[in-house]
């Protein structure tokens, strides 16, 4: 990992082709999915070494159909991320998606059922998005508050698995296009939608704005309050779809789906990977996109190499500190801007947002 | 192309899933409370000293058509785990790899853990059924969910399923003790017997939505209603031994005496046994589990005590099943094992002195290679 | 057009408009002059929604508006150039641009529509040198601030455009290209409102200017027929030096406490002073000049990376400020809310914050410190986030004089501090000085600077260019700062 | 001057005043602590009486010493999400060590075990502030790390028995009325307090209110916040010998209790951001908290259902906290206004 090459973007940028100045090796974006790629050869070289032999058909689809839950959640929590937010209900909320998906499913209709999880989706993300803006409560603890909420109703209703999924659902779990999970262009198709919003809609350029600089946002019109409620009802959607998807993979409704997965922690850490500032305002699904796939290869390759699970989780939080220190992090210079120098000058250090007491700077 | 199989056996699953896992307890299902009851006193059929290779009532299935070629050598044994993630599970998984070793036919033995996410275990078993196993070891996550996944393998190579079923019988056998209710019921038992009508019982459950533990309960409430006995309190633990010694003090402050513990399993006995001693109190009849630390402390302390077994010698089972049906000898359908009580009575038989306090006494492991150093134990 | 009358507004129980009344006419450049602190940029956000007024009433186009939210004055047509900025340095420059009022064409931003509009506001400034999709934390200040100008002018209609010192981070040929600009904006008829302490752009550019003192007008001037003299009266209110107290006696400057030989950063070049006990040093320089650079780095915050240092004689090149601090240097910094205080911190906690961050440093009694520098609290224990900025500065001020500091450090004292609290500061640093400390001073302010110095040192472009006696005259400051150019006016503005 | 007279006047203020005033910063904790306690009285007629008081604050030491630590870093700026984890590995290492040296004194193990934890807090501490990895990255990477390869070290379940000489200061009571936990409990409090009013505490408020102003006042801020990290450990660390002494091993014995630190925290009225809030006061959450454990199991509220008050009134508790206080009503971390950084 150590040969991504975060550091010393600033002077490579400049001397790179006209045509490739956009593509600029210290972006987090390209950084993230280089290292998704190292880590695929390295995890390649290991496997073959190991005598196995790691880019097989089969290993590819394992990897992208593992990426498909914590990706569609993780396509969530940038857009929380983003906007200053955070969300820590979404293991919960991935459970009790399962549940009512699979127990509409059994009673009524598909579509109902799909209707029924996201509406119940868009509730919670409105739910969290009122606390946090009209209440004030830390984003942190907001969430965490709803997780809570939710973590009793289910263990309430539920005794076990629950509901039926019908086979035609359940296709979304297991069907392929050749090698290509169809769950993955769900995924897809989801990381495609929440770019675009984030990207391309106004209310994504507010998203930007809000967490970059709440106050400036502000000045110049955007509503704030309106468009974090927002970010985190569309994080609730995608932690539907996902819930969606995990009931047809499961063929039940699984009160522990979410939770036992870690899909909060997991999903933050990969937004964070992906290179989205954790104060917000900086990054974006395409990154995120990339920081799963890195934690799934890695999975994976663990996989291949029957390595000890317990040892796996080690890895993966040195992998987590190590990539964040080694590219995530917000670069110690800016080009021309000089004012804006870390630790000397420039604007007050507005070193938080909303949600989550931001980087410590080492001052 | 789908990997769902072609053979859905949807409508039948549905059903068979509203009984055993799911709502299933909600509404008690008495057919299997029954069967199970009766299978607690049923003779296992077997070597008396082997009990992971002994069987109850079992109805052989012909596995011919399995057999490897040239008998059961050279054998790629694959076994999809659900997770090492309690005690149990990882005395469980010494017990197999130790069984393992035991066979020398056995050239590769191919783990895959699922870390307790179901979806992982459905991509693990797609990626073992093509991976040249010989036979796949299946010890599911969720008893519903692995359903489609496990039916899939099934087309592919014999699959022997243990610990938590699928809904499906498309594997060769499953291998399981008795089961919950018989489990919750010999706990229960022991209380009703102990305790007088009317007497204050404090259930201590680990949590909510697993279903071998809401059988386990189910089977207990029934008995407790039917002998009289007062349910003062029904909590949730999560397996945290503090918690549940937090539970069992403030139960006792709010209602003075308590006359029997009920838990669904041992984790938390020691801790409920400590909260009478801090308060000063004798400890009532407590019911646990083959754990080692509450074996301990009914020794040293002298208690009143049951404790049933959901053993982990069963681990051991799935490798010789897996061995028997590439050797084409039969297996019965449904392996049914014996699932122990220690009782004063047989107290010796489970408790060993050395162990460490989270091993389990019906590990059946006392023979195998490595013992007692590889579980930890001097 | 627009008419705003008897405007009022106060802080936190502190009056900072007094009834003030102004008129703007379509394609008039109209100036808005007074000393930091006098209420200049209150007023201005009053104008544009930020700050609802206690009092008072904004007529546009003959309609009495009243402007809850900043978009409001902006839909009517009062755009506001920010004194700071406001911009998301990770954005680009259009969508930095249309931040808020973003295009959008079937659902989705129109990325292009943005862009091209962006390239067309930047080629009217003439900066063509500025991509619409470069991230602004790439821009030099002064491009920032040109994009700043260029989000004002997005803005739907411009009727009123309020720029509040747009000038102040613009080199020359930038301030030429913005003359023309703004020349060509009122010739279509837009008014605007134009704050600055240049006084010579404020000649150069407006019809009329209005001069603003502690809240209240104090004086509406036709530029053709005032001069910089009448102007300067009226803001600063009385003959200039005349409160400044006396300077250093000959016999009262005694030994070298701090000398620096050829040092230099990547900022600063050839860097040599001394500073001596009893003596004031004033460092004048223009924006830029790199007077805070060097504070910076004789405190060891931006160290020197070469040269050679004693303080109290003992060599020191301090490398961090805890360093220099050990030395007895202390800075009082320009940005106090930023780098002085913290702000949710008490007054008791920020005056000791030194001695006990550096143990062995200091005394820890700070009664009478804050009696001292004369601050005025409710009491130790209150958060100096509450207090107004005089009385802020005085705390930073104590934070300094607790640690015993030989050398003190100050980097423009009195910014944004009312004129009470300016003297307090002048008369206590002149105290200072008698007690046998060494005092440098950067002011951007040329007649505190010269009525406060001993000594006048003068930099340009990273380096110290000239030396002057107390009492210089600002055109020989001015001369020597802008590397000879004679006829440049600078700062002379309080 | 009219300035002395304000000056002195004012700071006339007696010291109890002053007290009274630190105690109001934490308010809403303090209003909400009695409510819970009133409720617990009401619920249970003895549960003021000597015995089960003292068990109550004994069963609550842990999560406050937790709180208290976690105060620190939270103060600072940051978060310390391994603090769960540093529990499960010093329950499962104090049994694991046993396991290998069934003699060995439990003050040394004690100490030991202290000591790791404070090890761990430097990593957090040096990883955040040397590498400027985000608190919350850093100390959720090390969650996993140390869940992982604690269990990594003991095959998956600790292989020792945990002597009743260990286990004396987490379950027995000094002169067999006062459990131990309890002046551990005030020990750590009062520590807390000292800590918070000695210069070092000041400097770390300022700290996390301001880096930079505390670094150009000569603060050490790397040193400064990595040692909040490290009390933050070590007091995570004594929480495992407190829980392993109460309830003996388990293999997740600290499982969740990051979240209810920081929770507890927040309760206290403390700012996620830092630089503002009373460790006091965290306590006082902590203590809230586990009154609000006791109170919903006493309540018989059914079991499943717990959860979902518990988060309702950490909502409630949290967003009126916020709200009714204009002190406090944001309870994100402010902006510095720039101040007219720019004029010439
Ligand atoms: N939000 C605020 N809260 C409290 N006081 C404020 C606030 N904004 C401004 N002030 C005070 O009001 C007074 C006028 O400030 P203002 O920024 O309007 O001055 P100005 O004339 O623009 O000065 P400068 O030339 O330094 O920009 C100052 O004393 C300032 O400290
Ligand atoms: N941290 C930094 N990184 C890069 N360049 C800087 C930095 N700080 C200052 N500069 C640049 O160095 C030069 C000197 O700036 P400096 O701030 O020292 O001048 P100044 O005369 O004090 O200006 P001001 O009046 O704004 O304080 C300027 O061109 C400035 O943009
Ligand atoms: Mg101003
Ligand atoms: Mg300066």
């Amino acid at each position: 990992m150590t040969t991504v090459p975060g550091g010393s973007a600033a002077p490579v940028a400049p001397r790179l082709p006209h045509a490739l100045g956009r593509l600029r090796l210290g972006d987090p974006v390209v950084a993230v999915w280089l290292a998704a790629l190292v880590v695929t050869l390295a995890g390649w070289i290991v496997v073959a070494a190991d005598g196995g032999d790691f880019l097989t058909r089969s290993t590819v689809t394992g990897i992208l159909q593992n990426s498909v839950a914590l990706g569609l959640v993780a396509v969530g929590q940038s857009m929380v991320i983003l906007t200053g937010s955070l969300d820590l209900s979404v293991a919960y909320l991935v459970s009790l998606g399962t549940l009512v998906a699979a127990e509409m499913m059994q009673s009524g209709n598909v579509i109902t059922a799909i209707l029924a999880v996201l509406a119940l989706s868009a509730a919670v993300g409105l739910a969290n998005g009122l606390i946090v803006t009209g209440l004030k409560v830390n984003a942190f603890i907001a969430t965490l508050g709803t997780a809570f909420i939710l973590r009793g109703y289910i263990e309430d209703t539920y005794t076990g698995p629950a509901g039926h999924v019908p086979a035609s659902f359940r296709r979304l779990g297991y069907d392929r296009i050749g090698f290509v999970p169809v769950s993955v262009l769900l995924l897809i198709a989801v990381a495609v939608v929440a770019w675009l919003i984030t990207r391309r809609t106004r209310v994504g350029h507010h998203m930007y704005a809000t967490g970059g600089d709440e106050h400036a946002a502000r000045l110049s019109g955007v509503r704030t309050g309106r468009t974090v409620v927002l970010a985190h009802v569309l994080c609730s959607l995608c932690v539907g779809a996902a819930a969606l998807f995990l009931a047809a993979r499961l063929g039940a409704g699984a009160p522990w789906a979410g939770t036992d997965a870690r899909y909060d922690l997991e999903s933050i850490a990969a937004v964070v990977l992906g290179g989205t500032a954790l104060a917000g305002g900086r990054g974006g699904v395409a990154g995120t996109l990339g920081g799963v796939l890195v934690l799934s290869v890695l999975d994976s390759v663990f996989n291949q190499l029957s390595i000890d699970p317990f040892f796996k989780n080690v890895v993966r939080g040195v992998v987590i500190i190590a990539a964040v220190a080694l590219f995530a992090r917000p670069p110690r210079s800016d080009r021309a801007g000089g004012r804006q120098r870390r630790g000397d000058r420039g604007r007050p250090g507005r070193s938080g947002a909303p949600g989550v007491p931001g980087q410590e700077k080492s001052g | 192309s789908s990997d769902i199989p072609e053979d859905d056996a949807a409508g039948a699953a549905s059903s068979e899933q509203a009984q055993d896992g799911g709502e299933g307890a909600k509404f008690f299902d008495q057919a299997a409370y029954d069967r199970q009851l009766a299978l607690a006193g049923t003779a296992p059929r077997g070597p008396a000293d082997k009990p992971w290779e002994q069987m109850l009532d079992p109805q052989m299935t012909d596995t011919a058509k399995y057999a490897k070629k040239g008998g059961a050598k050279g054998v790629h044994l694959c076994f999809s785990n659900a997770g090492v993630f309690n005690p149990w599970r990882q005395v469980g998984l010494k017990n197999m790899k130790a069984e393992v070793e035991l066979h020398e036919e056995i050239t590769k033995f191919t783990v895959l853990d699922a870390q307790g996410k179901d979806d992982k275990q459905i991509s693990d078993i797609q990626e073992l059924s093509g991976k040249g196993c010989d036979a796949l070891i299946v010890s599911p996550n969720t008893t519903a969910t692995l359903t489609p996944a496990v039916q899939e393998a099934c087309g592919k190579l014999p699959v022997i399923v243990f610990d938590r079923g699928v809904q499906t019988d498309c594997g060769v056998t499953f291998i399981s003790p008795i089961g919950g209710y018989a489990y919750g019921a010999a706990a229960a038992d022991f209380l009703t017997g102990k305790v007088a009508k009317g007497g204050k019982i404090v259930a201590l459950r680990i949590s909510p939505g697993v279903d071998v533990l809401e059988n386990r309960w189910a089977a207990a409430k029934k008995a407790f209603d039917k002998a009289g006995l007062q349910v003062a309190e029904v909590k949730f633990t999560d397996g945290d031994p503090s918690k549940a010694k937090s539970i069992v003090s403030d139960a006792l402050s709010r209602h003075g005496t308590i006359d029997g513990v009920w838990m669904d399993s041992g984790a938390t006995a020691v801790a409920a046994v400590e909260a009478f001693e801090d308060a000063g109190k004798d400890v009532p009849p407590i019911t646990g589990e083959d754990q080692q630390d509450f074996l301990q402390a009914w020794k040293d302390k002298d208690l009143t005590a049951i404790a049933p077994a959901y053993p982990t010698f069963q681990w051991r089972t799935p490798v010789i099943a897996a061995l028997r049906v590439l050797g084409g000898q039969e297996v019965p359908k449904q392996w049914v094992l014996p699932q122990p009580v220690v009782t004063e009575e047989n107290f010796d038989t489970y408790y060993k002195d050395g162990m460490p306090p989270l091993h389990y006494g019906a590990c059946g492991c006392e023979k195998l290679p490595g013992y007692p150093g590889a579980w930890g134990g001097k | 057009m627009l008419t705003m009358s008897s405007v009022s507004k106060s802080f936190l129980g502190a009056r900072v408009l007094h009834g003030v009344s102004l008129d703007l006419e379509p394609g008039e450049v109209h100036a808005l002059v007074g000393e930091n602190g006098a209420g200049k940029s209150t007023l201005m956000k009053v104008l544009a929604g930020e700050y609802t007024p206690d009092k008072g009433t904004i007529t546009l186009d003959g309609t009495a508006r009243v402007f809850s939210h900043p978009v409001q004055a902006q839909a009517a047509g009062i755009a506001l150039i920010h004194q700071e900025f406001a911009l998301l340095p990770y954005r680009t420059v259009a969508e930095n641009v249309f931040l808020g009022r973003e295009p959008v064409r079937r659902g989705l931003v129109d990325r292009r529509a943005m862009e091209r509009r962006t390239a067309e506001l930047l080629s009217e400034l003439d900066e063509t040198g500025i991509d619409p999709r470069a991230q602004v934390k790439e821009l030099s200040v002064a491009r920032q601030q040109t994009v700043e100008i260029v989000k004002a002018l997005a803005a739907s209609d411009v009727r009123v455009l309020v720029m509040d010192e747009p000038t102040a981070p613009l080199a020359d040929h930038e301030v030429e290209r913005l003359y023309a600009l703004i020349r060509r904006l009122a010739a279509r008829g837009i008014g605007i409102l134009y704050i600055s302490h240049r006084l010579r752009e404020v000649f150069d550019l407006s019809r009329r200017i209005t001069v603003l003192k502690d809240g209240r007008k104090v004086a509406a001037l036709t530029t053709a027929e005032t001069t910089t003299d009448e102007v300067v009266r009226a803001m600063v209110g009385r003959e200039l030096r005349s409160y400044y107290p006396p300077r250093a006696a000959p016999g009262e400057i005694s030994e070298p406490l701090l000398s620096v030989t050829d040092a230099g950063n990547e900022r600063l070049t050839d860097i040599g002073l001394t500073l001596r006990a009893g003596e004031v040093t004033g460092v004048a320089g223009l924006q830029g000049s790199g007077r805070t650079s060097l504070v910076r780095a004789l405190f060891g915050a931006a160290p020197f990376t070469r040269g050679r240092m004693t303080v109290a004689g003992r060599p020191l090149l301090p490398g961090s400020p805890r360093q220099a601090i050990r030395g007895g240097i202390a800075l009082v910094t320009e940005d106090r809310k930023a780098e002085g205080l913290a702000l949710r911190q008490s007054v008791r906690d920020n005056a000791l914050l030194v001695t006990r961050a550096v143990s062995g440093v200091g005394k820890r009694e700070v009664r009478g410190l804050l009696e001292r520098v004369a601050l005025r609290s409710r009491g130790l224990d209150q958060e100096v986030r509450y207090l107004s900025g005089g009385n802020q500065q005085k705390v930073v001020i104590a934070k300094w004089l607790a640690a015993r500091p030989r050398v003190l450090l100050f980097d423009e004292p009195t910014r944004g501090v009312d004129v009470g609290a300016k003297s307090a500061i002048h008369t206590l640093v002149r105290e200072l000085a008698r007690e046998g400390l060494a005092v440098l001073i950067v002011s951007s302010e040329l007649p505190e600077l010269i009525g406060m110095s001993d000594r006048i040192l003068v930099m340009s472009d990273g380096a110290l260019v000239g030396e002057l006696p107390a009492g210089a005259a600002e055109e020989d400051v001015m001369r020597l700062a802008t590397g000879g150019t004679p006829d440049r006016f600078e700062g002379s503005a309080a | 001057m009219t300035t002395d007279t304000t000056t002195t006047t004012t700071t006339a203020r007696t010291a109890p005043a002053r007290a009274l005033r630190r105690l109001g910063a934490g308010g809403p904790v303090y209003a909400l602590l009695v409510i819970l306690l009133a409720a617990l009285a009401i619920t249970d007629a003895g549960f003021f009486e000597p015995d089960s008081f003292l068990a109550f604050v004994k069963r609550a030491a842990p999560l406050v010493i937790l709180a208290a630590g976690q105060y620190l870093v939270i103060v600072s700026g940051g978060f310390d999400l391994s603090v769960g984890a540093v529990v499960t590995a010093g329950v499962v290492a104090g049994a694991e060590l046993y396991g290998s040296y069934p003699e060995a004194p439990w003050l040394l193990v004690t100490v030991g075990l202290v000591m790791a934890g404070a090890v761990v807090g430097v990593a957090n501490g040096l990883i955040t502030t040397r590498l400027g990895v985000p608190s919350f990255i850093t100390t959720l990477g090390m969650m996993l790390i140390l869940e992982g390869a604690v269990f990594y070290w003991t095959g998956g379940s600790p292989q020792g028995v945990l002597p009743a000489s260990f286990r004396e200061f987490g379950r027995g009571s000094a002169g067999g009325w006062l459990p131990w936990a309890v002046p551990a409990c005030v020990v750590v409090g009062a520590a807390a307090v000292w800590l918070m009013r000695s210069d070092f505490g000041r400097t770390l408020l300022a700290t996390g209110d301001n880096d930079r102003a505390a670094h150009l006042a000569g603060v050490r801020v790397p040193r400064v916040r990595t040692l909040a990290f490290v009390l933050s450990g070590a007091a995570a660390a004594l929480a495992a010998v407190l829980i392993a002494g109460f309830s003996g091993v388990s293999a997740q014995a600290g499982r969740g209790l990051e979240f209810e630190a920081i929770t507890a925290v927040v309760l206290g009225g403390v700012l996620l951001g830092g630089g503002r809030g009373s460790v006091v006061a965290a306590m006082a959450g902590a203590f809230s908290l586990q009154a609000l454990f006791t109170l919903l199991n006493l309540q018989g509220v059914s079991g499943a259902l717990e959860s979902t008050v518990q988060g309702v009134i950490v909502i409630a508790a949290v967003g009126l906290g916020a709200t009714g206080r204009p002190g406090l009503s944001r309870l994100r971390r402010h902006r510095s206004q720039p101040s007219g950084g720019t004029t010439s």
